[in-house]
């Protein structure tokens, strides 16, 4: 199966490699808490990039900012030539940004629907050529669920492509809202934790398609995830934010090594008490073993990333 | 559905039966035939703003009004006395129009707060009919042009045509008109919901912030939503002008959105056929019982008896209890019924399909706004 | 097909020319009534008065050897229950002597005019007047509404350049009231300070305060017995003791149990097209012993009346019709409008000859009584107000 | 299931569990789990196995789903649980976590955790007040945005937040529906250390988890869900080496490592 | 200048009745989702009650029996014909439908008891009224201003301070995680039911008394001026409730009390203004005064 969308089946926005996305000193600000802080990063053409941070540290702000939810008071977000900032969401969704949320947001509906709203912006057919059922409109359609129903196999939902998503488990309906990103042929794809609520096998998987689309159709992607084997896995580059500030930025492996991230973020153990730190490790052989497990994964997967 | 029957036979069969009544049955019935087509399409137009956009509204009775006395206006003296074809596609267009200058409300009010917004409409049109009486005859309304198309009449025209050894008088002819209508509306309609513009919608209602991040213009969505329900509205006006002959202010007051909103709901939210089968719910059911209820055990005829139960109370008391009956055993609505009905009837499905539609509480967090 | 075989009007073995609603053995007649709405009282009142003079007139040999029959469809004051119920009813009777709710009627005006059906609305709306085939009894509002700022100025020492207050109902019943009075009132010098109200508006506090900022000396009220009483109480407690005077609709015998009972009784007067159920004429004592002994436990009240009324001058009608051979429904509005001066004792002689005037222009005064029948007294017998025959020439 | 614990140590018996939504999709089949008083027990399965379900059944909010208990029995030492409606579990002493925290958005953080105590009845304030202040020793952050909205919280402060909620209620059994949901690393040992205190402190914990190491590290005894049946079921750590769990809920790429 | 405090006066008046309907149908939103098309019968139902009782009773025993009467037909209505279906949240749309066909069958039947009769309900106050200086008030009103504050400051602490009004607004926002809370959610909407009923009861008593004429069939039609009051306060909130119904008995008051100088815009406008009102601040403030704006975020 192809990931490009045939030229016979689809209209879509194919452009040669995506532009560069570019996060300026960008500050939010909600009554009294400042969620992000003069933030700056860049997204390259064509990589992954990930954001990563401790609850709270403004990752879904940023997300906000970047598909028009929220207004910064002050920053700019430029997607090669065009200003993001100040763009409705539908603007910027029609730039090619496109996203997925960290709380499902699905729309009732089968799967189908769900996809098919994703082509909302690469169709044309208005209200009245689709009340009066235009050849035109019924041609578009027709097209655009054909390419619904690629993306939805590409993404593991063929057999649940007429299913209302509310029937559908957790881990499917994640799997649904990347779908849909991916629907809108996105030049920029904004991923808010793709995998949460997967087990291993279906991590491995979704980290499959990530990778595949990236590398078959070019296009960034802004990743925020707490699975860190997965970041390490697909991220080009990674920024870590902490209260709303960068606090490391480089490749993965630089970042891992961090002694901020590993402080705030990925949290070696027992430092809150570093005094502590091995006799938290020697109580309990069972709490060593918790601990050993998750970082063991984090260290471990670093090898094989793609 | 219509596995062993085929579709177009279904449709063909449906057509036919629609068709009989003019040779059959008389004026009382026919009226009342004919007020259920026009809220039909009034109904399918506010379905589509509820049930598929999720914007409430109280307003209908307005639209309605727009509709037919923008009709009435306009083919008529006082009034531009357009022909009368196209003083009713132009009053569909001045109740779009009219949707349209809400807009500023309908883009930023939602739910119930919409709901009651719009109930402002239905006071402030009936204080304008009541007001602009050079326009709209004041109290006692205006006298309504018959239609008529290519120089054929829908109206009485001295009983000059006879069909089959029946004579055609305004009923019968309306009666064809309003079926013509009806298709109309239920294909577009259909349309739209399965096309691009009914899937904006339901995201829109779902969560506005995902339809907005995937590329749905939420404020002209809802505008327009606002807008093609009205036009539906307007066109029900229009076909209940002509089935009135005369319209009247009083007539489209709150109690006429409320009876649309029960439609809509009883029908079953979010489908065409259901907005229809809710529409002759609210609309046939209380006129055939007041008319037939003095043949119920306990009711007396009106007006014999000191302190007996009526005909009309007798039919007002089972409407009533038919409206709770119905939700009750069946929350959504007729075609929930038809539904069920349909899945009792086939049980050795091959993959058994989910009998109800799964309940949104389980998908559906707080809509999530930033 | 049943609907292939249409009858028509034929001549009966009698040689009176017959058409829907006829048969040899009846005559058939129609209510479009309000039994479970707004109306209910009146129209209760109406249909039993009616269906009273219907057994009186069968007892007595009916009309043209008929039977009469009248045939009831309640609306509960809702326009499109009407419209449907009458189709349902228009094929099968002669005329009607009994629709209930303004609405109703404007909604109906064309289909009765087409159909040449004799309609007596319950309404007094002079726009009512000019339709062949509808017939507003006795008085219209805005005719009443002279007599009563000329029984104001006359009785209660209202001068020129005093100012009258008038509230009114939005709707054909206030607005031809608010004309009839602004009429007179330009006439004699005075200004009216209007107040629009709506059915729904049961406490006129805001609406007192207005007229008494604005200094009336008296109040019209052409409103619903409820809004009297609201009106009339305010009034009293805030100290603007001025006259009231009400159109007929605004006064039901069940005020005088209100707390406003007493100043209603000081302060109201209501003007008329009919005279007080308690009224010595004969044939209204007649009638209201009639009734009393028909339905005991209704009260009697204005709409007996004017229901009785109704009745008999359509029964004179059908008469004449049959003695001119036909009892078709032209030919029943023919006969109808051929009356130029019937008198069925229940008050002032009737014209309808002429269409567009009001069939009637003698207006009776009456106040409220609690001990008289239908809590209402005569104050002044109908008379002709000055200036009535000068308005009506000025309006058409 | 011969004898029955005594009351005060009361175990949690899934027996033969039937389940299905909306009359003909069957979400689970003859499902039997136990957990005993003051065990963790971790129960994995893919997405759409059934766990979330399965915990719907325990805590009586199937209905709210429109599922139905076909067949089976869900029992917590001598009160009978399924086909009741969620108070008698709160009442019981079992309470849930939900998946995706569900807090409540308008409330603020310290009603949300009024609401906690609920189904209990009434109890005194220095009751209420005192499982306040554990929660908040627990979790220091919500202390800090005691008057803010839930809603506006971040991912993992609900996560927090849903737990503490729980928590409030004084609960014997709790059940987890995946409490690591979209937190980071650091708050993931942190949930499994308060996830191990709580167990400390006598409560047995039903933890359903798509981060098999962090729940296999955590529990005693694990179940393993296939499409509504139970597949696998035994000791934590010898599911830990078991080849099958390690490729499919570890992840392929844990293999080597595990739980050794 | 009397004048205009005579009007502001009269306003306030107005609205602390409409508020007493207003915060019924707020505290029955915030239970249950539904707006209670039946809540002007239930108001008549309460009226009725107090009107043939009061002989007996006296007023005060009239009223008594009458809040709890109607109160418990509320909370019957909610439990045994609301609460039936799934407890799915699009059920609110649907209960909303159901409060119509229970409002015509309690109206028809009302209207048929009541019939033409305008009842009294044997009110301590009559027709007696308090002069403040050059304006007047009906007593009724002033006890309607009295109650109406008692009755709102009342629900307001129960939705804030008892575990009750917790439950509900726990229930209003997400009501799987209330249930799995504990809170018995049935129970819960029936008593918040069970209270809009009471107000209702007392509604009616000052709808009928002074100013009014007494109780009629048509009583029941103020809930539809409550309607917008409601509304413009934020259909959540009890203090929206009572500012909204304040706005709306004002603006009533002074469109009447200026009629004649509002003429430009057509007799009769008064009627509207409400309305207008109501419209101008939605478009300002999309969720009313006080309403509650969505918390969540993605
Ligand atoms: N609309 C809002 N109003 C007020 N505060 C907000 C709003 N949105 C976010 N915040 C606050 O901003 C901070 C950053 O939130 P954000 O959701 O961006 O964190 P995050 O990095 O995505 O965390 P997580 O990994 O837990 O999802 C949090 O403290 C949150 O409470
Ligand atoms: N409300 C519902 N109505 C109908 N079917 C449902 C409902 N909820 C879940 N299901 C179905 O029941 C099955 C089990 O779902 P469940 O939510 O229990 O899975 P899960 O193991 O919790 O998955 P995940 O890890 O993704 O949360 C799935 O097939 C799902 O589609
Ligand atoms: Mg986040
Ligand atoms: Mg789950």
């Amino acid at each position: 199966m192809s990931l490009r969308p045939t030229t016979a089946t689809a209209p879509g926005r194919l452009a040669a490699a995506p532009p560069e996305l570019r996060v300026q000193d960008v500050t939010v600000r909600f009554a009294g808490l400042t969620a992000l802080d003069t933030v700056s990063f860049t997204v390259a053409p064509g990589s992954v990039h990930a954001l990563i941070g401790p609850n709270g540290a403004g990752k879904s702000t940023c997300f906000n900012v970047l598909s028009g939810l929220y207004r910064p008071v002050s920053g700019q977000v430029r997607l090669g030539d065009e200003t993001l900032t100040g763009l409705a969401p539908h603007r910027i969704a029609a730039l090619g940004v496109a996203r997925t949320f960290q709380n499902i947001v699905t729309t009732e509906g089968t799967v189908a629907d769900n996809l098919m709203l994703g082509r909302h912006v690469l169709s044309r057919a208005g209200f009245a050529a689709t009340a009066l059922r235009l050849p035109r409109a019924v041609r578009e359609q027709r097209a655009h669920l054909a390419r619904a129903r690629e993306i939805a196999e590409l993404t593991g939902l063929a057999a649940r492509f007429e299913t209302p998503v509310a029937l559908l488990s957790y881990g499917d309906r994640k799997r649904v809202e990347l779908a849909r990103a991916l629907c809108l042929e996105p030049r920029v794809l904004l991923l808010d934790e793709p995998v949460a609520g997967m087990n291993g096998a279906e991590r491995a998987r979704t980290a499959e398609v990530i990778h595949t689309v990236r590398a078959e159709l070019g296009l960034s992607v802004l990743l925020v995830e707490h699975d860190m084997g997965l970041v390490m896995r697909l991220a080009d580059e990674v920024t870590v934010l902490d209260f709303g500030r960068c606090i490391a930025h480089g490749t993965p492996d630089e970042v891992r090594r961090h002694p901020e991230v590993l402080r705030a973020y990925l949290g070696t153990p027992g430092e809150e008490t570093a005094g502590e730190d091995t006799t938290a490790k020697s109580t309990t052989a069972k709490s060593t073993t918790a601990q050993g497990t998750a970082l063991e994964e984090v260290t471990d997967s670093e090898g094989d990333s793609v | 559905m219509s596995e062993r029957i085929p579709k177009g036979a279904v449709v063909l069969l449906a057509a036919l039966l629609l068709c009989a009544p003019p040779f059959y049955l008389d004026a009382f019935w026919l009226r009342i035939g004919l007020f259920s087509m026009a809220a039909a399409i009034g109904a399918v137009g506010l379905g589509l703003l509820t049930g598929t956009a999720g914007q409430l509204s109280l307003g209908h009775a307005f639209f309605l009004a727009v509709g037919a006395y923008g009709y009435t206006w306009l083919a008529g003296e006082p009034g531009p006395g357009l022909p009368t074809g196209l003083a009713a596609l132009l009053a569909v267009r001045l109740a779009g129009a009219a949707g349209g200058l809400f807009s500023p409300v309908a883009g930023r009010v939602r739910g119930i707060y919409l709901g009651v917004a719009t109930l402002a409409l239905v006071f402030l049109g009936h204080h304008v009919l009541l007001t602009a009486d050079s326009v709209t005859g004041g109290f006692n309304g205006r006298s309504v042009p018959p239609l008529s198309l290519g120089g054929f009449s829908f109206g009485d025209d001295g009983g000059g045509l006879v069909v089959l050894g029946v004579p055609f008088g305004a009923e019968e002819r309306l009666w064809f008109l309003g079926l013509a209508l009806l298709a109309g509306t239920w294909w577009t309609a259909r349309g739209l919901l399965r096309g691009r513009p009914g899937r904006a919608l339901a995201a829109l209602r779902d969560s506005e912030t995902a339809a907005a991040v995937m590329g749905v213009d939420v404020a002209r969505h809802r505008a327009s939503a606002f807008v093609v329900s009205s036009m539906y509205a307007g066109l029900a006006g229009v076909l209940l002008a002509l089935a009135f002959r005369r319209v009247v202010p009083d007539y489209f007051g709150l109690a006429l959105s409320v009876d649309y909103l029960a439609m809509i709901v009883i029908g079953g939210l979010g489908s065409v056929a259901g907005a229809a089968a809710g529409a002759v719910f609210v609309t046939a059911l209380p006129l055939l019982m007041t008319r037939y209820a003095d043949q119920l055990p306990l009711v007396t005829a009106p007006g014999t008896t000191e302190g007996g139960v009526g005909p009309t109370e007798a039919a007002r008391y089972l409407y009533g209890a038919a409206i709770v009956l119905v939700l009750l055993y069946a929350p959504d609505g007729l075609t929930g019924i038809t539904r069920r009905v349909r899945t009792r009837l086939r049980p050795a499905a091959p993959a058994p399909a989910p009998a109800t539609r799964p309940s949104a509480s389980a998908v559906r967090t707080k809509e999530p706004t930033p | 097909s049943s609907k292939a075989d249409g009858d028509s009007g034929s001549d009966s073995a009698d040689g009176v020319k017959s058409g829907p609603g006829v048969t040899a053995k009846t005559i058939k007649l129609g209510a479009l009534t309000d039994l479970t709405g707004p109306y209910a009282t009146l129209g209760k009142s109406i249909v039993q008065a009616q269906q009273l003079w219907a057994d009186e007139t069968n007892a007595a040999g009916g009309i043209c050897d008929r039977k009469v029959e009248i045939v009831v469809k309640d609306h509960g004051y809702d326009v499109q229950k009407a419209v449907t119920a009458y189709a349902d009813l228009s094929p099968d009777v002669v005329a009607l002597p009994q629709v209930i709710g303004s609405p109703v009627v404007a909604a109906l005006l064309d289909d009765i005019e087409r159909d040449h059906l004799l309609t007596f609305p319950q309404a007094w709306a002079a726009s009512l007047l000019g339709k062949d085939s509808v017939q507003v009894m006795g008085t219209t509002y805005d005719v009443d509404m002279i007599t009563a700022v000329d029984f104001l100025t006359r009785t209660k020492g209202l001068a020129k350049g005093d100012s009258i207050g008038h509230v009114y109902f939005e709707g054909d019943y206030g607005a031809n009231a608010l004309e009839g009075s602004t009429w007179a009132a330009e006439k004699a010098g005075l200004k009216i300070v209007p107040q629009k109200i709506k059915a729904t508006d049961t406490d006129l506090t805001a609406q007192v305060s207005a007229l008494s900022k604005a200094g009336v000396k008296a109040v019209l009220i052409s409103a619903g017995p409820a809004q009297t009483a609201s009106l009339v109480g305010v009034a009293a407690s805030r100290g603007l003791k001025v006259p009231v005077v009400s159109s007929a609709p605004g006064y039901a015998p069940q005020l005088l149990k209100t707390p406003a009972a007493p100043a209603l009784l000081g302060l109201l007067n209501v003007v008329s097209a009919a005279p007080a159920v308690s009224s010595d004429l004969p044939g209204v004592q007649k009638m209201v012993a009639a009734y009393g002994k028909k339905y005991p436990a209704s009260p009697v009240d204005s709409g007996v009346l004017s229901g009785y009324n109704a009745a008999q001058l359509l029964g004179a009608d059908l008469k004449k019709a049959c003695a001119a051979g036909s009892l078709a429904r032209e030919d029943v509005v023919k006969a109808h409008r051929g009356q130029k001066s019937v008198d069925t004792g229940l008050g002032s002689p009737q014209d309808f000859s002429d269409v567009p005037r009001p069939a009637a222009l003698s207006t009776y005064v009456l106040k409220p009584d609690a001990k008289a029948v239908g809590g209402l007294v005569g104050v002044e017998d109908a008379h002709e107000a000055p200036g009535v025959t000068e308005y009506l020439a000025g309006r058409s | 299931m011969p004898g029955v614990p005594p009351q005060e140590r009361p175990a949690l018996h899934v027996e033969g569990l039937d389940v299905t939504y909306g009359r003909a999709l069957s979400a689970l089949r003859s499902v039997s789990l136990t957990v005993p008083h003051g065990a963790v027990v971790a129960l994995l399965g893919a997405n759409g196995a059934g766990k979330s379900t399965l915990l719907r059944a325990v805590s009586g909010t199937l209905r709210l789903h429109r599922g139905t208990v076909t067949a089976g029995l869900v029992r917590y030492g001598d009160t009978v649980l399924d086909g009741r409606d969620p108070v008698a579990a709160v009442r019981a002493g079992v309470v849930q976590v939900p998946e995706g925290r569900r807090v409540f958005a308008g409330l603020t953080v310290e009603e949300n955790l009024r609401t906690g105590g609920l189904g209990l009845g009434r109890r005194a304030p220095e009751q209420v007040r005192e499982a306040r202040d554990r929660v908040y020793t627990l979790f220091p952050v919500l202390a800090e945005r005691g008057r803010q909205a839930a809603g506006l919280l971040s991912g993992g402060e609900q996560q927090m937040l849903a737990i503490g909620r729980a928590l409030m209620a004084a609960p014997r059994l709790l059940l987890l529906d995946e409490p690591s949901l979209g937190l980071a690393p650091r708050m993931v040992f942190r949930i499994a250390e308060v996830i191990r205190e709580i167990n400390a402190q006598g409560t047995a914990v039903l933890l359903v988890e798509q981060n098999a190491g962090m729940a296999l590290s955590l529990a005693d005894h694990a179940y393993v869900l296939e499409v509504g049946e139970v597949r696998l079921s035994g000791p934590a750590d010898d599911l830990a080496s078991t080849d099958a769990v390690r490729r499919l809920y570890l992840g392929d790429d844990a293999g080597d490592q595990g739980a050794a | 200048m009397t004048a205009f405090l005579d009007s502001i006066l009269t306003g306030l008046a107005l609205g602390a009745v409409y508020a007493l309907v207003a915060l019924g149908f707020v505290v029955i939103f915030k239970a249950s989702g539904v707006l209670n098309f039946a809540h002007g019968s239930l108001l008549l139902f309460g009226g009725y009650l107090v009107a043939v009782l009061h002989d007996d009773l006296g007023f005060a025993g009239a009223l008594a029996v009458s809040v709890l009467a109607t109160a418990a037909l509320a909370g019957a209505l909610d439990r045994l014909l609301l609460q039936r279906g799934d407890p799915d949240p699009k059920a609110a749309h649907v209960q909303t439908i159901v409060t119509i066909g229970v409002d015509i069958v309690l109206l028809t039947d009302l209207s048929r008891r009541i019939g033409g009769d305008l009842l009294t309900l044997g009110d301590p106050w009559g027709d007696s009224v308090t002069r403040l200086g050059s304006v007047t008030v009906a007593d009724s009103r002033l006890a309607a201003i009295a109650v109406s504050a008692l009755a709102i400051g009342a629900v307001f602490a129960l939705f804030r301070y008892t575990s009750w009004g917790l439950s509900l607004r726990a229930a209003a926002e997400d009501t799987e995680a209330a249930a799995l809370m504990g809170v018995r959610l049935s129970r819960v909407r029936m008593l918040a039911w069970c209270l809009a009923g009471a107000l209702a009861a007392l509604a009616a008593v000052f709808l009928a008394a002074f100013p009014a004429p007494g109780l009629e069939r048509t009583t029941g039609q103020i809930a539809l001026k409550a309607f917008p009051a409601a509304i413009l306060g934020g259909l959540t909130s009890p203090p929206g409730a009572l500012a909204g119904s304040l706005l709306i008995g004002l603006t009533e008051a002074l469109a009447a009390g200026y009629q004649s100088e509002l003429h430009v815009l057509g007799e009769g406008f008064g009627d509207v203004a409400p309305y207008a009102v109501m419209v101008a601040v939605l478009l300002v403030r999309p969720t009313g005064l006080f309403g509650a704006r969505g918390a969540a975020r993605v």
